[in-house]
């Protein structure tokens, strides 16, 4: 179970931000606007701040007496704490500066020519986006997927503090490892070690291989 | 199309005025190195602001200093093949020119047929399926020339459209690229050379540019 | 000499304090605090970290670290009762605890196997012949019980009287019988191998028995073992 | 005391992981070894553990019983367990691959024919990456250090493993962050955290007067 | 310098053999467009690998697939004006022109004199302080023949190095390029060109190369 928890939340975690941050440093790097800056900043926070804090934060956000908990309570009395997803919701938000600033880098890097070409021919921003700067960027976006992903299955502090450590429901590999190794069960904290081990080595060897694809395809075609 | 724009600091500190009222179809530009042929394709195409002036083209007015009109690039339907080509380079010789058919927002009719012999006469079916980062110069020279050409724009901008090219391929694209002007002929056409003769072979309409 | 001296997370307000005293009449030793929780102190003295003094507020750590000598002199220090807490904006719970408990949907308390109060709560629902497993929810310590009773999403949490005065958003609802569970006790021991730090440990150990300490201990709301 | 060691702990672990991940990055994407496979699985593996866990390895490492402290231990009985110089090593550990990807992401934007040129041209190894391919890749590289100073500033599960919370010694804002909220203290552990992030926009803003610098440089010469 | 090479797969499956021995100082290569004329360049420079053959140069072996033999570019003593110039993007024309300077594992005088008067004759003094990339196609045309020149190599591999310049520059570009070849004999040059006459006004050593 807490493999599946686990994979779960770093992917559901990856593919959200990704599908968040993506638009936002394309746009944030076509303008240079002065909102740009706030964001960036804002972006920064849960980098800097220890993931318990971050958690305790949305922990007092969306519990039953915060804002956002109080919101959700109209959709039949829902609530994100102690489910998995508070503890994706706890996962994008400390991987979110990870994803954003390494897709920032990766967009940069496409040569600024191609764009306007694109944008002469009559392609649209986001059309400009799918068709020249992600093909282009690509692999700079995939270290970016790479790293949010491996972070999203180290990550236990903040996720722990939304999601509690709920057998059967909210457990993670992380959290089990942080657990067994503060019990003093070293060998399932070794082998739960192995598996995220495995499960990013895995995610490494399926990004080598795809790179390896694409490459053969661009020279044997 | 009117033209009168002037730019002068993105160009080095150099000073380019130029004014011009063109009622012809095809014209030529020519003009020493570093003269700004170049830099008022761009200001044409919208990818570099004029400092001052005004452009409009078929009643529309493309660009305005005075009333801060700008039309953005996308919206002014031109084909324009850069000096530096600008080929996508993760795309294969045919992705490149098949380039417009992906856009869904301005899509622009390009006829089989019609690119079937393009593409035959720049010679280049062997390598429609390469990447274009695998093509000699001359290859992808050819290819950003087709590219231009098949997207029937309302102005089409070519610099130094036959550079590089050996002499019988450049009467081949010569003739191909009048061949296709005298088909479309809503096309109007601005091309940059450095050689005279690139140009009176299509028209005695030189637009010079002089320090 | 400095002795590096490591201690339960919830004594780092009062042990520094009480630290801070002992060298302005001790100006030989140097004492190191460093906090972490007990479980947590255990691995370091037993992953051969150059810690001196422990002070761990459970039994078991300390009995892990005895007997194997990475302990000595082990000693009780203090108790603390357990309690059970809710969050101040909810309706007072009426009842017996064990009524409490059966009307809770989730539970918040330590895990068991690193928390030593998750350990203690564990203990007196056996007792109490409670089986609610699956209202559990574990957290990471104390402090993490507490805000998942202040945060609303847990009605009900088990925490040391102590903890309880942390946040003010929770209040003690009720208390837990100390025949159910194990003696809630604070030991302090010795883990200094070089002789003349055992030394300063000791006395420094001893320093906390005494009657100032007691004191300033009392505030906090801890009890003395004897 | 804590701003001053977090300062030290997260610019320290920048620069060093810097100094090493950048020629190990240049040298495993200009020659594809098979060794440069596993050097990447195993750079990976402080992303995907918790922190704590990391710290936890590292403890034993560096203790007194574990290899790595039994040889310092041979250095005038030198100790890096409860340290500033510990913290730092778990610090490092912890950004280490974080850095290292980015680095890797960044170089990979560089255009080849630049570095085929450099080469013709008489340039070694070192000369390509230092002339060439370092002022080519300067945005990517940027962003790497901000991340990588940015995480180091909220690490806190690694390092107080290793260095403990010693008060005037090892205490850094992450960790007293993380006391002040457990000992119920929420002013001091927002102020602290509003240091972080004060720090964290510092570095934003730094990066972004710089890049400023030298887009000005690069036009109005 | 001997030369015999193939190779077939590293041009999109086309093929190329080549066998000539080199002892005149100038030598001009043409062929039509994707022949190989700039495989074969960057062959002899060492940055493709043939499939087979042999290349030696004043008696030392560059390349021999056979004892898999394969120097180092660096070490070969090359200047190289690649057909797409490959300048620096980071640096200034200076820069650009002046970056064997920096080159301290294989210094190579520069003197400043002739430094000078390459620059004046390609007319980029007043650009030398500009990044490489606000400069127009002919001027970084002009500032890659000068990163090459300079560098007064063994040998010298020009891809196409006049295209793009009007008939003025380029007479001006011809003429330099062979005072600066009167004066270093020991270089020993290979142009590319898609034009007879640029061939021809330095030397009647033809290389063609034949599809
Ligand atoms: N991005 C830029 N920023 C500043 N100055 C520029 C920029 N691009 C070009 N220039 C300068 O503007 C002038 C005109 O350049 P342009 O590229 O238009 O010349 P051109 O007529 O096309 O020359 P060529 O025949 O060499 O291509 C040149 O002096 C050039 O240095
Ligand atoms: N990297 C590559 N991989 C595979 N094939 C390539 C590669 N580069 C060039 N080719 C192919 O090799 C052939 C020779 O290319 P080359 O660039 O040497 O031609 P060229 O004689 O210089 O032509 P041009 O005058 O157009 O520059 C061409 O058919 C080209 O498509
Ligand atoms: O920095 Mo953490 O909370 O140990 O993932
Ligand atoms: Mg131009
Ligand atoms: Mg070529």
């Amino acid at each position: 179970m807490p493999i599946i928890h686990s994979l779960i939340i770093a992917i559901s975690a990856t593919l959200i931000t990704f599908l968040v941050a993506l638009p936002v440093a394309y746009f944030l790097i076509r303008r240079h606007t002065h909102f740009g800056w706030v964001l960036e900043s804002l972006l920064l926070l849960p980098l800097v701040l220890p993931p318990t804090v971050v958690g305790l934060f949305l922990l007092q956000l969306f519990g039953k007496f915060g804002f956002g908990g109080r919101f959700l309570a109209l959709f039949h009395n829902y609530s994100l704490i102690f489910t998995l997803s508070g503890a994706v919701l706890a996962t994008i938000i400390v991987v979110l500066p990870i994803m954003y600033q390494a897709l920032k880098a990766a967009l940069l890097s496409v040569d600024s020519n191609l764009i306007e070409a694109a944008t002469v021919m009559g392609a649209t921003p986001f059309e400009t986006l799918r068709l020249v700067v992600i093909p282009n960027a690509y692999q700079g976006l995939i270290i970016g997927l790479l790293l949010t992903f491996c972070r999203g299955l180290g990550e236990f502090g903040a996720s722990l503090m939304v999601a509690g450590y709920i057998e059967g429901k909210t457990d993670t590999i992380a959290t089990s490892i942080y657990f067994s190794i503060q019990g003093g069960d070293t060998s399932t904290a070794l082998l739960l070690s192995g598996v995220n081990i495995l499960i990013g080595v895995c995610a490494l060897l399926l990004i080598h291989l795809l790179n390896q694809q694409i490459e053969r395809k661009k020279q044997q075609l | 199309m009117t033209l009168a724009i002037a730019i002068h600091k993105q160009m080095n500190a150099r000073q380019l005025n130029f004014t011009a009222t063109l009622t012809e179809q095809i014209y030529g530009l020519m003009g020493p190195s570093g003269v700004g042929k170049t830099t008022l394709l761009r200001i044409i195409a919208g990818l570099t602001t004029a400092e001052t002036g005004r452009i409009t083209c078929q009643e529309q007015v493309w660009f305005d200093a005075a009333q801060k009109i700008n039309l953005p690039p996308k919206t002014r339907r031109l084909g324009f093949m850069f000096q530096d080509l600008a080929l996508f380079p993760h795309l294969t010789a045919q992705a490149n020119i098949e380039f417009y058919r992906r856009l869904k927002a301005q899509p622009r009719q390009v006829d089989t047929e019609f690119e079937q012999q393009l593409i035959t006469e720049l010679e280049l079916e062997a390598y429609l399926t390469r990447p274009v980062t695998q093509l000699s110069g001359g290859q992808r020279q050819r290819v950003a020339l087709c590219r231009a050409l098949i997207s029937r724009p309302q102005l089409l901008l070519l610099d130094e459209p036959f550079t590089g090219l050996d002499d019988q391929l450049r009467q081949r694209a010569i003739d191909l690229t009048k061949n296709v002007l005298a088909k479309t002929p809503g096309t109007q056409v601005i091309i940059v050379s450095h050689r005279r003769d690139e140009i009176t072979a299509f028209t005695d309409n030189i637009l010079a540019l002089e320090r | 000499v400095t002795i590096h001296y490591s201690a339960a997370a919830s004594l780092k307000d009062t042990l520094t304090e009480l630290a801070q005293n002992y060298q302005k009449t001790h100006h030989n030793t140097d004492i190191e605090l460093d906090f972490a929780g007990s479980g947590q102190i255990k691995q370091k003295v037993l992953s051969g970290a150059p810690i001196d003094g422990v002070l761990t507020a459970s039994k078991t750590d300390m009995q892990a670290l005895t007997k194997t000598d990475k302990a000595t002199h082990s000693q009780i220090l203090l108790k603390n009762d357990l309690v059970v807490i809710q969050n101040k904006q909810a309706p007072q719970l009426k009842g017996t605890l064990k009524q409490q408990l059966t009307a809770a949907n989730k539970i918040a308390l330590g895990e068991p196997k690193l928390v030593p109060a998750g350990n203690y709560a564990m203990e007196s629902l056996a007792s109490l012949n409670l089986q609610l497993k699956d209202k559990f929810v574990y957290a990471n310590d104390v402090r993490q019980v507490l805000a998942f009773v202040a945060s609303g999403n847990a009605e009900i949490g088990f925490v040391y009287r102590t903890d309880a005065k942390i946040s003010d958003k929770v209040r003690i609802s009720a208390k837990v019988p100390a025949k159910t569970h194990s003696p809630i006790r604070y030991y302090v021991g010795v883990s200094a191998t070089d002789k003349a730090k055992q030394q300063a440990t000791q006395q420094f150990n001893h320093y906390l028995t005494g009657k100032p300490a007691q004191k300033i201990f009392k505030q906090a709301g801890f009890k003395m073992a004897n």
